[in-house]
């Protein structure tokens, strides 16, 4: 595991005594890109916070959950036992919503880097403005939600006018992709985009899309909306290229790590547009040191995911600061200080996927998606 | 030297000890028969210098040659052949796809003469010669096995309980055969429920019970034995 | 015309589940067992194809003939292991031992490769075939597929039926203890099942990726169990079975989305095949066997 | 002691079974109240009871009744959703929370039992790895239309779609099932104590019926299935009979379940979860109903155990899967446990029957126990 | 072996009768136990049975033999439904049994063993006798379940009759055990009692003696007529031992490729030349 543990510094100053921190997310099973990038992305920042010596740092240890809500919990009360203090996690969705409601009545404080239904935070109105699960106020998102994301995608496509008749392929078995998809139709509906082609896949049938690529074809799409991750969107791609189907694709932050599939042929994803709060090269300085670290602990390209634990890990930091905690408190004392850090309307925090990040009480981040565009095998803000 | 010779052989299942000890042998040229209740271990003994089963104590030698190691495989091709309690003919293969598998050893050519031989012994085979052995009837199914057996030419040929529900006019026939074989040169190792046309045909006789050899002589002597008429010959 | 692309589509899918199904069909004809760890062997043999491609640059040819050898070796060794100790294990057991290894499998490969996806680059070269002013178009991969899954169920086809290692494995399939009277060794004989079923998962493997394009260590698992359907639709055991079930499984996945809808298509394809197996209880070109009392 | 011995050998063996349970509740519940367990121990108490309960009943199909079934997981699926809406349904009438869980149980475990029926007509007409595709392809069946279905509650009672939450028509109260993102919000109603009176239940309804009428007819047509028919046994009745019953039982293990998590998605009941659970029962033993309760406890146990070595994790259980298959079906092995069991029988008194049986001796005292 | 006794035969009014009875003189007033009229079945193109036309009486123990794969397994699985019949038609005591299920036919009252042993061999000896009585004793799933009184009465008498059945071969002491541990013999004796637990009008035997030595085949004739005495039922048994059929059956029908060649007494049969040319064999004329 990740723990790079020395408590050798148990120097007599409390407050550098380290804090436990946790992470849970998929590191075997289908989805353990997802949990792995999570891991390693986290494990950099506490090494980087660790080397350089101030007066907060964390001992971290990441457990796998499989991408299983009941594995999740196992693996949330797992680290309940070795004393976690904050919980930075779990990475997939429905793990995330299960555990969340755990740390809820334990009053542990969770910020998760990339489980973005609203059903994590709780507190926010379906489509008839019920609210089914109350407000979890010891959780925050470090992603966008999924309605944001759709919505932004709608508005996005609207303004910039990318495409008049629109299709959609999303994943029918996966909860994110269900949440983006039902936001976008409802919004692309009140700004007046036509759908002019809905179909699903599973992830049992992630294989073959040419119905769904042939059904968008013959209904004249010009713009394919993807809000999906980028292993099957990379298999769009090329089917769409075997059969000569070439409309713009518009896809979500989930398409990010397309550019850095081992083998894939970039030239595929030429011009294929994206809403992401980071991309792998962009030139500022912080990126790029994150990007060269991931390199060469871990040997690959750091993905959104990656970049989006790697700034809790910072966000936690900061706001521990900000709120003078020690490392001695109990983990709900550390929750409610936390909490008020994170909503006080000054704390802003920059980080990879976004600068000036704020949350509201609801919990959710407010940052800027960036609108990307592959051109030349490489991102370029549109 | 006798061909077969089998020597103080113990075998288990599990920890069930079936055969406890027997020991025999079986001379070039002979027929020799094991008789015993149901459960003395007649088939046991068979399975085990055929190779299915291994024995825990003791050897079973073929012609000087110690088979501790042999593998069943190995052991037809010595010239040791069974023909199995239960028949257990490929259900699924055809009556001749059967034979074919009986003259696995030998080359494909020879196998077809033998094939034919076969036939002539048991013309209902060559009536259902491409039907599947599944469909036969018992009895058919026991020529068919036999037949089997026939296909690799054996020098020893083991048959157990060959005449096990079959019409008392094949039952005459299989002994016939065994006593043609008999004649042609091939050593029977025979296991008979029907202990008195066994020892008619048979030069020499083993009697087993539970386990182990309680008697032994020539099928003439035995075939006299006041308790072998009683416990085995109805009378 | 919409139709046709459509079949075309669909044939393309159910060769390659036809193709997995062959090796599926294979091992559990004669070994009589659910190797539930062919799907893993597929994996297997798409990420050493993929090695030898990337990091040797080892022309596709080479690559794809030491992804055979190296499935090949695999197979005979997780049979050695794993299954043979169980020759006479009930046949739940051998299931479970066979869940284990495809576990096994994955999470080794997922040290060995990592979790990250990779992009498998087509190791067939051919143009697409374009008919009807390119309304219909026919991948390369597809028709090396459909070719190779035609030369495969015949080769196989008449090595079981006509040859003597071939009928050596029927009768072992059948009663091993009555195979090894015969002089048959039924170590090597199931051996040579894994090593021939593995060697196909390795093509399988090739062809599965150079269709659909990304390899993770749970590629294998859903072909595989959608092709172990196909060997049931097709009948147990039987090699042109295996063939039918799988395009027959390719086609229905295909026109299940196309005509009735994507969202509830796996529920068609299942309800399909759960009819197709009430029509005929022991596969389309299964064999009845009636048990005779 | 004595009354232990006088008892017959199954009677014997029920016991044991109770008192195995029994005893790990009571140690488990001082412990838990001494704060002597981990909250990771604690957490997997009420999955344990769930898991134990589908082991137990899908044991019952797979072990009893013979039939190799691999979509079990379709029916705690089936169970869980509809136990989930169940217990939303009488959040107001019934303000009693044992009372409430007590009857989404029965909710879920009555809805599962149709599915079964239903699932089980055409079932039952097939025979052996067929069968068990069939299974395979209903627990994929069920899986997408829970992917599918969206069931909402308002004044107006309960809504169902199967295209969209918005198509439900609702005015005001809440989603319960939302397709793909399942069902969140559950309240947290399952306990270690409800679980624990369930898996006595499951254990209570399958051991019974083993030792009944319908349950010897059940292993008849096991055993063999002609035999079974010409004695005057109506086959179908019985698979069927073992076949629903089994539904049931996990569908009330699959509200169990759902109901001690805030959130259940439909993924989670899918072709692997099924499999899981029939390890369980080839581990414990076909037919082993104790074996089941322990290797279902144990097997849940092992992975959260093994999360010290963290990426080998899945691979040592890999390894763990196949070491005990190899072992348990090890000769010697086998012989020498058979060996110790007998001496240890032996120690008791019991007169060793087997062995007499072997050597075809008829054995010289009665041996009936009742 | 002792013929069998005179007043064992049913003493009603003998009276020629019509020529499909195998035993020549029976009561022609009484209905038959079991009559079937031209009954036959074909597989693919082998008519495996044909034009078989055979009446046995009450309590009469009839053979059945003929050479292998004469068809007379087939004749079996017919009778009790195994197979449904090309053409046809079977009447057991008046009742005609077309369209029945294997488990209707049981209940109709017809009864069997099977060439290749058939029991529930992981089951206890008393279990498969009291699976036997399946439809002797009832008791619901529900009670069953529950244990109500009425399931502990039905156990009770579940108990009582296997051991009552058992007793009759003598085989109450191997109750406990497992069915599959049998000695060979003692398989073929449970076969017996669990199918005479299904309280047969006919029980239909296929070839009980295989496997077994002459004295155990002693044993077994006894055991045949005992039956037939205490329970007052008809036998129909399929055997090669010729010392078994010809030692008990009253009447025997021969079978050859499917028909009949021969119907009549023990003596009529072993003097009949097609008969021994077709089966006995010349050993046996002597
Ligand atoms: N597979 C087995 N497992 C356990 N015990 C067995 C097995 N096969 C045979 N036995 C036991 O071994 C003993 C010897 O059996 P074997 O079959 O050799 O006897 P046999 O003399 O051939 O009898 P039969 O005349 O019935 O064929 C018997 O007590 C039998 O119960
Ligand atoms: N299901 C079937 N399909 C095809 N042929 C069959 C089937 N059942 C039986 N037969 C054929 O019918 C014939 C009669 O078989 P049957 O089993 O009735 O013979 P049998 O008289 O009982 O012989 P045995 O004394 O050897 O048992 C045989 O030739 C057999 O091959
Ligand atoms: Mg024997
Ligand atoms: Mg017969």
């Amino acid at each position: 595991s990740g723990s790079s543990s020395s408590s050798s510094s148990s120097s007599d100053s409390g407050s550098t005594a380290t804090f436990k921190l946790g992470g849970i997310g998929p590191v075997t099973g289908a989805a353990a890109i997802y949990g792995t990038a999570c891991k390693n992305g986290a494990q950099i920042a506490v090494d980087e916070i660790k080397a350089a010596g101030g007066d907060v740092i964390f001992d971290f240890n990441f457990q796998d959950d499989e991408h299983d809500p009941e594995k999740s919990v196992n693996a949330y009360n797992n680290l309940k036992d070795w004393g976690m203090q904050i919980l930075t996690g779990p990475t997939t969705t429905a793990p995330c919503v299960a555990v969340s409601a755990e740390t809820n009545s334990d009053n542990m404080f969770e910020l998760t880097p990339s489980a973005s239904s609203t059903d994590v935070i709780g507190g926010q109105p379906d489509a008839d403005g019920n609210v089914s699960t109350p407000r979890k106020s010891n959780v925050f998102q470090m992603c966008f939600t999924d309605p944001n994301q759709g919505t932004a995608s709608a508005k996005y496509i609207k303004e910039q006018s990318l495409g008049t008749k629109i299709a959609i392929i999303y994943n029918n078995s996966d909860t994110y992709s269900t949440g983006i998809f039902k936001k976008f139709t409802s919004e692309a509906q009140a700004q007046g985009l036509e759908i002019v082609s809905t179909t699903s896949f599973t992830d049992d049938t992630a294989t073959d899309f040419s119905v769904q690529l042939n059904d968008a074809k013959n209904n004249g799409a010009d713009l394919l909306f993807i809000p999906i991750y980028y292993t099957p969107a990379s298999l769009i791609l090329k089917q769409a290229d075997t059969m000569g189907y070439k409309p713009k694709f518009f896809g979500v932050d989930g398409l990010d790590g397309l550019l850095t599939l081992e083998g894939f042929d970039t030239s595929l994803a030429e011009g294929v547009m994206l809403l992401t709060p980071f991309t792998a090269d962009a030139t500022d300085s912080a990126t790029q040191s994150f990007v060269s670290t991931y390199k060469k602990d871990y040997d690959g390209t750091p993905n959104q995911f990656a970049a989006d634990s790697y700034d809790c890990v910072y966000a936690i930091k900061q706001a521990i600061e900000k709120a003078g905690i020690t490392a001695d408190m109990t983990y709900t004392d550390i929750c409610d200080k936390l909490v008020a850090a994170f909503t006080a309307s000054d704390f802003k925090f920059d980080g990879l996927t976004g600068t000036g990040m704020t949350w509201s009480d609801t919990g959710e981040v407010s940052k800027d998606p960036k609108g990307m565009v592959i051109k030349d095998g490489a991102y370029v803000s549109m | 030297m006798s061909m077969l010779n089998v020597d103080d052989i113990s075998v288990y299942y599990g920890n069930i000890r079936a055969v406890k000890g027997i020991s025999f042998t079986v001379e070039e040229g002979e027929i020799v028969t094991l008789v015993g209740a149901n459960g003395a271990g007649k088939s046991t003994t068979l399975n085990t210098i055929a190779g299915l089963l291994k024995p825990k104590h003791g050897r079973v030698e073929f012609e000087g040659e110690n088979l501790a190691s042999a593998k069943a495989h190995d052991i037809v091709r010595k010239g040791i052949a069974l023909c199995p309690e239960g028949r257990r003919v490929f259900l699924q293969m055809s009556v001749r796809e059967n034979l074919e598998m009986g003259a696995f050893t030998r080359d494909d050519s020879e196998a077809k003469e033998t094939i034919e031989t076969v036939f002539e012994r048991f013309p209902r085979l060559k009536e259902r010669e491409n039907q599947s052995a599944g469909t036969l009837s018992g009895g058919e199914q026991q020529m068919l096995a036999m037949g089997r057996a026939l296909m690799s030419k054996p020098r020893l040929l083991m048959l157990d309980e060959p005449s096990m529900g079959l019409a008392p006019i094949l039952v005459e026939e299989i002994f016939d055969i065994i006593d043609e074989l008999h004649k042609s040169g091939t050593t029977v190792l025979l296991v008979e429920q029907n202990a008195q046309m066994a020892l008619s045909i048979a030069d020499r006789a083993y009697v087993l019970e539970t386990g182990t050899v309680s008697m032994s002589g020539t099928a003439a002597e035995l075939a006299n034995d006041d308790r072998v008429r009683k416990a085995y010959l109805g009378g | 015309m919409d139709f046709l692309t459509n079949l075309i589509n669909g044939i393309s899918l159910g060769s390659i589940y036809a193709i997995i199904a062959l090796g599926y069909t294979m091992v559990y004809g004669i070994a009589k067992m659910l190797n539930f760890a062919h799907g893993d062997v597929i994996m297997v043999g798409a990420y050493i194809c993929f090695c030898a491609m990337g990091y040797l640059g080892l022309s596709p040819i080479l690559a794809v003939l030491l992804s055979i050898v190296g499935c090949t070796v695999l197979g005979i060794v997780i049979e050695r292991l794993a299954y043979k100790p169980l020759r006479n294990a009930p046949s739940l057991d051998v299931l479970i031992t066979a869940i284990g290894v495809s576990y096994f499998l994955e999470n080794a490969a997922l040290l060995i490769w990592k979790s990250d996806p990779k992009s498998f680059t087509s190791v067939v070269d051919l143009p697409s075939l374009s008919l009807f002013d390119g309304q219909l178009v026919i991948s390369g991969v597809t028709m090396v597929t459909v070719l190779a899954c035609v030369v495969i169920m015949i080769a196989l086809t008449t090595f079981t039926t006509k040859s003597k290692q071939g009928k050596a494995m029927r009768a072992c399939s059948e009663d091993q203890g009555a195979a090894r009277l015969m002089g048959i060794n039924v170590d090597s004989t199931i051996s040579l099942t894994f090593a021939i079923g593995s060697g196909l998962a390795a093509i399988a493997g090739v062809l599965l990726c150079s269709a659909y394009p990304t390899l993770t260590p749970t590629t294998g698992l859903m072909p595989g169990i959608k092709a172990f359907v196909a060997a049931v639709l097709g009948g147990i055991g039987s090699i042109p079975g295996a063939v039918l079930g799988g395009v027959l499984l390719g086609i229905i996945e295909i026109f299940a989305k196309a005509y009735i809808g994507t969202q509830m298509s796996d529920a068609v394809v299942f309800a399909v095949l759960i009819i197709a197996l009430l029509i005929k209880p022991s596969g389309l070109l299964g064999k009845q066997i009636k048990e005779k009392v | 002691m004595t009354m232990f011995k006088s008892m017959s050998k199954s009677a014997r063996s029920t016991f044991t079974t109770y008192a195995m349970v029994v005893v790990a509740y009571v140690i488990v519940q001082i412990l838990a109240n001494g704060g002597m367990i981990t909250n990771s121990l604690t957490g997997q108490l009420v999955p344990i009871c769930a898991y134990i309960c589908l082991a137990v009943s899908l044991n019952l199909v797979v072990g009893i009744s013979g039939e190799l079934s691999l979509g079990h997981a379709g029916f705690m699926s089936v169970g869980a959703f509809a136990g989930v809406v169940a217990a939303a349904c009488f959040s107001s009438s019934v303000p009693n929370d044992a009372l409430r869980l007590i009857l989404s149980i029965a909710v879920g475990g009555g809805c599962a039992a149709i599915a079964g029926f239903v699932v089980g007509i055409p079932v039952m007409r097939l025979h052996g790895d067929y069968l068990a595709i069939v299974t395979l392809a209903f627990g994929e069946i069920i899986k997408n239309i829970m992917n599918n279905l969206y069931v909402g509650l308002d004044s107006a009672g309960l809504h169902f779609s199967m295209t969209d939450a918005n198509s439900l028509g609702m005015s005001g109260g809440t989603i319960l099932i939302n397709g793909p993102q399942g069902a969140v919000g559950i309240e947290k109603l399952s306990t270690f104590f409800a679980g624990f009176i369930l898996v006595i239940f499951c254990l209570f309804v399958v051991l019974n019926l083993i030792h009944s009428r319908s349950g010897r007819a059940i292993m008849a047509v096991r055993d063999n299935r002609i035999a079974a028919e010409s004695v005057g046994i109506n086959v179908t009745k019985y698979r069927l009979m073992a076949f629903v019953i089994s539904a049931a039982l996990a569908g009330m293990a699959g509200a169990l379940y759902a109901m001690n998590y805030s959130s259940i998605v439909p993924k989670k009941f899918d072709f692997n979860t099924s499999i899981l659970i029939l390890v369980f029962v080839v581990l414990g033993g076909m037919g082993n109903i104790r074996g089941s309760v322990i290797s279902a406890t144990i097997l849940t146990i092992l992975p959260e155990m093994l999360r010290a070595i963290s990426d080998y994790r899945m691979l040592i259980y890999a390894i763990v899967l196949i070491l005990v298959m190899l072992v348990s079906n090890n000769p010697t092995l086998k012989g020498a446990w058979a060996n110790l069991r007998s001496r240890l029988r032996g120690r008791r008194g019991r007169p060793k029957v087997a062995a007499a049986e072997a050597a075809g001796d008829a054995p010289e005292g009665g041996d009936s126990d009742e | 072996m002792s013929r069998v006794s005179e007043a064992l035969k049913p003493n009603t009014k003998m009276v020629p009768l019509p020529s499909d009875y195998i035993v020549p003189e029976r009561d022609v007033n009484e209905i038959p136990v079991l009559e079937c009229r031209h009954l036959g079945i074909d597989f693919g193109g082998l008519h495996a049975v044909e034009d078989f036309n055979l009446t046995v009486g009450k309590t009469e123990i009839a053979g059945l033999i003929g050479p292998n794969g004469a068809g007379k397994t087939t004749v079996f699985n017919l009778l009790t439904k195994v197979y449904a019949p090309t053409r046809g038609t079977i009447m057991l005591d008046g009742q005609d049994t077309a369209g029945m299920s294997i488990s209707r036919a049981s209940q109709a009252g017809i009864a069997r063993t099977f060439q290749n042993i058939r029991l529930f061999s992981s089951l206890s000896v008393e279990d498969n006798v009291r699976i036997g009585l399946h439809n002797q004793v009832h008791c619901g799933m529900m009670p069953g379940i529950f244990r109500t009184p009425r399931y502990w009465k039905s156990e009770r008498e579940f108990h009582e009759k296997s051991l009552e059945l058992l007793d009759v071969f003598d085989m109450s002491s191997y109750a406990g055990i497992t069915a599959g541990s049998l000695p060979y013999g003692a398989q073929r004796r449970l076969e017996i009692v669990r199918a005479l637990a299904t309280n047969p009008k006919l029980l239909l035997l296929d070839e009980p003696a295989a496997g077994m030595n002459p004295s155990e085949t002693a044993d077994l004739m006894q055991n045949i007529l005992k039956i037939r005495d205490q329970f007052k039922i008809s036998v129909m048994l399929i055997e090669h031992d010729m010392d078994l059929v010809m030692g008990i059956c009253e009447g025997i029908a021969v079978l050859n490729y499917g028909k009949i060649i021969a119907k009549g007494t023990p003596e009529q049969i072993q003097e009949n030349p097609q008969v021994i040319e077709a089966y006995l064999g010349k050993s046996r004329e002597a």
